[in-house]
């Protein structure tokens, strides 16, 4: 009977000549984004002819890099369907831990690691909320952000200390063949956090968490484990950025990651990610992080007041959201979505 | 039982047309999901509608419900042209239709579920909670369901209830046409929904069924309509027609009798135990105690709710055990989760209840929902190699006989079927044992069904041990070496081998053989 | 038939007092008596009836504009265009002041019809074009606050003295009246989810494609959601002009994060279809209090966050154990 | 299980409620101490907090330390929740409130409610337009106009050049814009090629500025307000040629004026702008009047601009301004760190270790102020309402146009 069964597989299997979407909806998203960087570039001229330059280019990519970094363990988050509010407050405290208690003095190789370690253990605190007490990511993250920024505040006084130690000053302000380091560090990072959120087993782990709680739990996937991974990395990472952002002003303040929080969500968004968890793809969120430090060089150049740039600039956000809409895409290629329960 | 059951009575308006629809044809994109599809539904008449998951019947209920709108053709309601926009637009012209993936809301009240989307209205047009409450009740007495309250959530039922629930809204809100998607997929016990079918068509309503269980299709309808492929491929009368003709009709080409799998029974007896449950209770368990011995396919049969749902889990590790114990190889254990569950002894793998919420990841590919519990050993340092996932996915795919070029899709656009079969192919990945498999065939075709047969079959005689509870009682007949029946939360009684018997099992399912009425889990 | 399928036992439609005390509103609104009567002992004067119009004048705001999130929120959204409608209607208000009881009618008029604005593009975005709502509505509070900038560039103008003075008053000498405004919206509330409309809202916050197939048109709803959600950003940047009294177009910004902390405190779930308005208000009110209590308490001012933080994780985790004890989850 | 967790938690309240991370308020027993309150915007940054521990370290330099008992309150950068601290403090019965007012004008109904309550209202640096408030600040005395001009000057009168700013629809971001604007305006050949916002944070205006150099590289002068030093960062960032340009009071600033090597690769300029020593004298008179020194009724007090061209800056050698010095070597300071929070005639009692830990100078006590105050002219919507401002407002006062346009 089997090899029968086998027959017909195979029977319906020709004559079904009706096709099934593939999955690639992530990739082309990825591609429209930078894309829509492209062009936003060139068109820039029209604003100032210094713009759309390669200088631009670089200009941009030295600035997305802190956005890089960051969206990286918020995309995670988002992945598994939480959100990390916590963020800015974690870029602080990496920052001031690093110059207070380094500075440019030695024993930076082992003090930098143990202050991510601290940032790592203001996620894990997080996680705990989440995963163990239940409490709703954005509260609890929400939560850990006074607290975190009510720490730092005293413990620096309210005048955080010291300065950049070298190796950092080295990352952020050295350049080779033309082209600054936090470039070629972008494009590491970039490929390396790709690969973690695509190619690793904990990657997919997060897609099925994010997909379906229960299934993923089911099918064994180590769920508190992975539920809670997420948060320690999204605050590794955001200590990490404090240090760049240290290493890039010499120096850290207790506002560093203020202007942080909503960047970093909207380049997940944007990069074709849903809020909601289970898809997205990093290569879409790095150029999310591209596009918004983009929009924000030529807003920078435009010669209008205040008021009429910030109108312009969620103007222009909104356009990419509309340019980078998932139907648009389908009509594109002239397929759709399918509803979800096959037919 | 307020509503009498109707006699063979004509019905009322018999031989009226009562919706007629031709040549209709909707595609996704690129995807032709319906084409050519054609069909009439006369008054008075249980229609079926049958087709391999896949065929375009999902689609077909979604146009005649006013979800979708096809791309060409048309549709005539009682001799008028009918092009619903909308499910209220539907509702409207007297179709409605009751969900194969159910279209209730977890938070809102069952009465609430009932009347969406207009509630009664009381003072100064506002919703009246009394009234809604009493509209609710008033329906649910009316199909005999007052054990539910209508004040309850509607996540609180049982998934046997919430289908009632959606079938009631559908006899509520249709006139002429009621359209039943698989509406029997978590009713152990049909005859509730027949008798209500029949009271409403002696009325004179057209009832489309659609259902992957032939026997309750000749049970209830009179003509089928065959869909392959997106296309209408005949309508017959069901009592001129062999099982052999309508399995030729939906897949193309003449299919079998099932066998009888369950050849080597006398073998499994004194093989080794590897699942040992003794004195297990909590919950609606009381005093469960049985053994599992290597290469046994040890059936569950049991009417809804008698604690079958409870026993899979707790030997899946999602919940704990008042009190008992449960040894694998030998040793016992106390399950911490289904990871845990996995690691220990040879393996135990669960394959859920519900497909949607608790089995696949929608978004994923077929193939990465296959391989997930085993994702460590196709990655190399953490790194998942596609050429692994691949050649895995493959291996598991085909031991359930699936299509190698579905693996790819997201496995949320496949049909049922195909999403049921990577999900057996995902236990089996595991490398586990011991399944455990809730209702594995439930919502999927004929021909899917005997590939889950056959791969369960295989799975034992490898020396795998399987523990399965079917809906079905012919599925266990067909399967099973050894069945024992669940009642009131205890092992009422044990049948082996050739004594697995319909009749005899039918008896014990409702305690003591001593009930009046059937249980019709497939019986014709 | 019947007795082959019970599986459930009758359910007794619950006592109302007990589902109230197990609802969010209900646990939050426990826990606002609990931190109020620690403040009064802590400072005598939290009785007098100054101090408590005082305390609310300076809750309405964060109030109505969490019970605006609420709505979007149990739709299964975010909106983050509170900022800016707040912003908006806030310099509007201080640059062309209306006088007199009427001047405040067409105020309030104006400040509803640009929320209800803002709220219908949001809809349209969302609703319609199906942006994902976090970042769709991210751009309008955007331009709102570019709007803001444009229309008032620094801190400044007047709100007309008949809003400043007679909204931030007693009536009777007890009563404050902008309490009367968060109560207009909690009567509004209470009628709008006695509607289909409101009814659908939790049916859309659930499961969109069950709604859907529900017959309920998931497009109006979100629609709604948005364009009511506005609307009462509109009477909270309303609120907030006449509590300050003058324009600031910055001044919506701290209500971003606060509104949301405001309705999840209240007990709204913020993956939808659970919770409701008026746990909201009283998260908001709870919010503010707190800060009393810290001031009242001594609390050292760099240490203030920490006791915020962990008085808003321990309240979420008392609810939600205090709501598993009593045996049921929320449904309103 | 769940009563146990509520009872650690009440546990937890108590221990925390009870212990040293809450102040005490030591009731004296004679009742006889102030009752002072600090309400900070938010302690975030160098200058909001030098300016807080000045206040601290004054109020604990005897004889203020008997007779003082400061609470400090910071509320963040939202106006509702300095309004309810400001009702907070009137209901505990303060006798005065030192603040940094979060804004303009959303406070002036609780500062009258305060007055009418007995409560003396200082607002140091940003001001409020409620008449019964003192405001103590240098916002009037044209850091705008006058810094505005020494860039027109070092220019020669034309060029490109960017203008850093604060903080978007803030007060007095916009007063120092629409002074040094009244300048830039007279001369045609000024071109502002960028203006972008800094919110008064180095790192900040450091990536702003990155940004409008990508479309503008060929700028000539930079106007910054807080933050500059990130402005010369950003230019160093850039390949190293640095231009003229004007700022506030950060000692990197004034130390990078001084410096020959970034003279050589062009800065010049001029160090001005906001001091944080405002809030001390601003204490201080409070306390004068509390103690009758002193009578004056509520109005705008002038604190007077700080000016330091690079030529005149000074490094000192010890902890406190002296011999005319005003900026601290590399090392003993971060470079964030405002000088201008020290005052040889003003603020005689404090030192560095004052503005960076709030802690009196040993030995120190108290010195009277001087006993003029200066007037400030009127500002409508800065600390006046509905008031005339001077026909003068944007005149020069520091400095003498040496272009004409």
């Amino acid at each position: 009977m089997t090899s029968q069964v086998d027959v017909m597989s195979k029977f319906q299997a020709e004559q079904d000549t009706r096709k099934a979407r593939r999955i690639d909806r992530h990739t082309v998203s990825a591609i429209a984004v930078f894309v829509l960087c492209v062009v936003l570039i060139l068109a820039s001229r029209l604003v100032s002819p210094s713009l759309g330059s390669w200088q631009q280019v670089l200009t941009v990519l030295t600035l997305a890099s802190f956005l890089v970094v960051l969206s990286f363990g918020q995309g995670l988050v988002i992945l598994t369907g939480g959100l990390d509010l916590s963020l800015p407050a974690v870029i602080t405290l990496g920052g001031v831990l690093t110059t207070t208690w380094i500075g440019n003095g030695p024993g930076a190789w082992y003090m930098l690691p143990f202050v991510l370690a601290i940032c790592g253990g203001v996620g894990l605190a997080s996680a705990i909320g989440i995963v163990w007490l239940k409490v709703p990511p954005f509260i609890m993250t929400m939560a850990t952000s006074i607290i975190v920024s009510s720490a730092a505040l005293g413990l620096t006084n309210g005048t955080p200390r010291g300065a950049s130690p070298d190796v950092l000053l080295l990352l952020m302000k050295g350049s080779w063949l033309g082209i600054p380091a936090p470039v070629y560090f972008l494009v590491i990072f970039a490929v390396v956090g790709w690969i973690v959120q695509s190619r690793t087993v904990f990657g997919r782990y997060l897609y099925a968490l994010g997909t379906n709680r229960d299934a993923a739990r089911i099918a064994g996937v180590p769920i508190t484990l992975v539920s809670v991974l997420p948060y320690v990395i999204s605050a590794v990472c955001a200590g990490f950025v404090g240090m760049m952002l240290v290493g890039y002003a010499n120096g850290a303040t207790l506002r560093m990651g203020d202007n942080y929080m909503l960047p970093s969500i909207a380049a997940v968004v944007i990069g074709g990610s849903s809020i909601l968890g289970g898809n997205g793809n990093f290569a879409g969120t790095v150029g999310g992080a591209i596009l918004l430090t983009t929009v924000g060089t030529v807003i920078a150049a435009i010669g209008l007041e205040q008021g009429l740039r910030t109108i312009i600039e969620g103007g222009i956000i909104l356009v990419a959201l509309l340019l980078l809409r998932e139907e648009l895409f389908e009509r594109l290629r002239g397929l759709s979505g399918k509803p979800r329960s096959g037919g | 039982m307020q509503e009498p059951v109707s006699g063979p009575a004509v019905p009322v308006g018999a031989g009226e047309v009562a919706l007629s629809i031709e040549a209709i044809r909707k595609a996704y994109g690129a995807t032709v999901a319906v084409e050519k599809a054609a069909m009439t539904l006369m008054a008075g008449e249980v229609h079926a509608l049958l087709g391999e998951n896949g065929a375009g019947k999902s689609t077909l209920v979604k146009i005649l419900s006013g979800v979708v709108r096809p791309d060409a053709g048309g549709m005539v309601l009682k001799g008028r042209p009918y092009a619903p926009t909308s499910i209220s637009a539907a509702r409207a012209e007297g179709v409605a239709t009751a969900f194969q993936e159910l279209s209730l809301l977890p938070n809102l009240s069952v009465a609430e579920n009932l009347l969406l989307p207009r509630l009664p209205k009381g003072v100064a047009g506002m919703t009246s909670a009394a009234g809604t409450w009493q509209a609710g009740a008033e329906i649910l007495a009316r199909y005999g369901l007052d054990h539910i309250d209508p004040g309850a959530a509607l996540e609180s039922l049982p998934l046997a209830d919430r289908q009632r629930v959606e079938i009631v809204r559908a006899f509520v809100n249709a006139r002429h046409v009621l359209v039943l998607d698989e509406p029997t997929a978590a009713l152990a016990d049909t005859q509730w929904l027949f008798d209500h079918v029949r009271a409403a068509t002696a009325k004179g309503m057209a009832v489309l069924y659609i259902s992957h269980r032939l026997s309750e299709v000749r049970a209830l309808c009179s003509r089928a309509t065959v869909l392959r492929n997106g296309r209408s491929i005949a309508t017959v009368e069901l009592s001129a027609a062999t099982d052999g003709d309508i399995f030729e009709m939906m897949v193309g080409r003449r299919g079998h009798a099932a066998r009888r799998a369950a050849t080597s029974t006398a073998a499994t007896l004194n093989a080794p135990v590897v699942l040992s449950v003794s004195g297990m209770a909590g919950d609606t368990l009381k005093d469960v105690s049985f053994e599992l011995r290597k290469g046994e396919i040890l059936g569950i049969a049991a009417l809804e709710g008698q604690g079958q749902r409870e026993l899979f889990r707790t030997l899946a590790g999602l919940r704990q055990p008042a009190s008992g114990t449960i040894s694998v190889d030998g040793v016992a254990q106390a399950l911490r989760g289904p990871s845990h569950a996995l690691r220990v002894g040879g393996g135990i793998a669960y394959l859920p209840e519900e497909r949607k919420t608790e089995g696949i990841l929608s978004g994923l590919s077929a193939a990465s929902n296959i391989v997930l519990p085993i994702l460590p050993s196709v990655s190399k340092a953490g790194l998942v190699s596609g050429r692994n996932e691949r050649a895995a996915s493959e291996e598991h795919a085909q031991r359930v006989e699936m299509s190698q070029r579905y693996l790819s899709f997201p496995i949320g656009d496949l049909s049922g079927g195909n999403q049921q079969k990577a999900l057996l192919a995902r236990v089996m990945a595991t490398g586990a044992q011991t399944l455990l498999l809730f209702d594995p065939t439930r919502g999927v075709d004929v021909g899917t069904k005997q590939s889950i047969y056959a791969a369960i079959s295989n799975f034992a005689e490898q020396g795998g041990s399987v523990l399965f509870y079917s809906s079905e009682l012919p599925e266990i007949v067909q399967l099973a070496h050894r069945c024992m029946v669940l009642y009131g939360g205890r092992i009422f009684s044990e049948f082996t081998g050739e004594d697995i018997d319909e009749q005899a099992l039918v008896a014990a399912l409702i305690g003591h053989g001593g009930a009046e009425r059937r249980a019709s889990a497939g019986v014709h | 038939m019947a007795s082959l399928t019970h599986s459930t036992p009758h359910r007794m439609r619950r006592a109302q007092p007990m589902k109230l005390l197990t609802s969010g509103a209900g646990i939050v609104f426990v826990l606002y008596v609990l931190l109020y009567a620690i403040y009064a002992s802590l400072q005598p004067s939290a009785l007098s009836s100054s101090t408590f119009t005082n305390l609310v004048n300076n809750s309405v705001p964060l109030a109505i504009a969490a019970a605006g999130e609420t709505l979007v929120v149990l739709s299964r959204g975010f909106d983050l265009s509170v900022a800016g409608v707040i912003s908006l209607t806030n310099v509007l208000m201080a640059v062309y002041p209306q006088e007199g009881p009427f001047g405040a009618l067409v105020s309030l008029a104006i400040c509803l019809a640009v929320g209800g604005i803002v709220g219908a593009v949001n809809g349209w975005l969302v609703a319609i074009l199906r942006l994902q709502a976090i970042a769709a509505t991210l751009a309008t509070m955007i331009v709102c606050q570019g709007l803001a900038l444009v229309i008032l560039d620094a801190p400044g103008g007047m709100v007309a003295d008949w809003v400043s003075y007679e909204l931030t008053d007693r009536l009777f000498g007890v009563l404050p009246i902008s309490g009367l405004f968060v109560l207009a919206v909690v009567l509004a509330w209470l009628v709008f989810k006695r509607t289909n409309l409101g009814l659908g809202l939790y049916a859309v916050g659930a499961d969109e494609q069950a709604a859907s197939l529900s017959g309920i048109s998931v497009i109006k709803v979100r629609f709604a959601a948005f364009v009511g959600a506005g609307m009462i950003y509109g009477l909270a940047g309303f609120m907030l002009s006449a509590q300050t009294a003058t324009g600031n177009p910055n001044s919506g910004t701290p209500f971003l994060m606060l509104a949301f902390a405001a309705v999840a405190l209240g007990g709204t779930s913020l993956s939808g279809g659970r919770g409701g308005l008026i746990g909201s208000i009283l998260g908001a009110a709870t919010l503010m209090l707190l800060q009393k209590v810290l001031f009242s308490g001594g609390v050292s001012s760099f240490y203030t966050g920490i006791f915020q933080g962990v008085v808003l994780v321990l309240a979420i985790v008392f609810g939600s154990a205090f709501a598993r004890l009593t045996g049921r989850r929320t449904t309103a | 299980m769940k009563r146990s967790m509520f009872m650690l938690a009440t546990a937890m309240m108590a221990a925390t409620f009870g212990s040293g991370m809450v102040s005490q308020p030591a009731h004296a027993q004679d009742g006889k101490k102030f009752k002072i309150y600090l309400s900070l915007s938010y302690s975030g940054n160098s200058w909001q907090s030098e300016a807080a521990n000045i206040v601290k370290a004054l109020a604990a330099t005897p004889p203020y330390n008997d007779m003082v008992e400061l609470t400090e309150v910071i509320s963040g950068t939202d106006p509702q929740a300095q309004i309810s601290a400001y009702e907070s403090m009137i209901e505990a019965g303060a006798d005065g409130i030192v603040s940094f007012p979060i804004s303009s004008t959303a406070l002036n109904r609780t500062i009258k409610r305060g007055c009418e309550a007995g409560v003396l209202f200082f607002m140091y640096d940003a001001t409020v337009t409620q008449p019964c408030a003192y405001n103590v600040s240098y916002i009037t005395s044209g850091f705008g106009e006058n810094s505005a001009q020494a860039l027109v000057n070092e220019l020669g009168g034309k060029g490109k050049i960017f203008l850093s700013r604060g903080v978007p629809g803030n007060s007095v971001d916009k007063r120092h814009t629409d002074g040094a604007l009244s300048i830039f305006k007279k001369y045609p050949g000024i071109e502002i090629a960028a203006e972008y916002y800094s919110y008064w944070d180095d790192r900040t205006t450091q990536q702003e500025t990155a940004k409008a150099l990508v479309a503008h590289p060929d700028v000539d002068g930079i106007w910054a307000q807080a933050g500059e030093y990130g402005a010369i960062q950003a230019l160093l960032d850039k390949g190293g040629k640095l231009v003229p340009m004007t700022g506030e009071n950060s000692n990197g600033f004034r130390l990078a004026l001084a410096d020959p090597a970034m003279q050589e690769k062009g800065l010049r300029g001029v160090s001005a702008g906001s001091p944080p020593a405002q809030s001390g004298y601003a204490f201080k008179l409070m306390m004068e009047i509390l103690t009758k020194k002193r009578e004056l009724a509520a109005t705008n007090i002038e604190y007077p601009l700080p000016w330091v061209p690079a030529d005149k800056v000074k490094i000192c050698k010890g902890e406190k301004f002296e011999d005319g010095c005003n900026a601290f070597a590399d090392g003993v300071v971060p470079s964030s760190f405002v000088t201008e929070v020290l005052d040889p005639v003003l603020l005689p009692e404090l030192s560095i270790q004052s503005a960076l830990n709030g802690t009196p100078v040993e030995g120190a006590t108290i010195q009277a102020l001087p006993a003029e105050v200066k007037q400030a002219p009127n500002e409508p919507d800065i600390n006046c309402q509905g008031c005339e401002p001077p026909a003068d407002l944007y005149h020069l006062t520091k400095i003498e146009p040496t272009v004409q346009p």
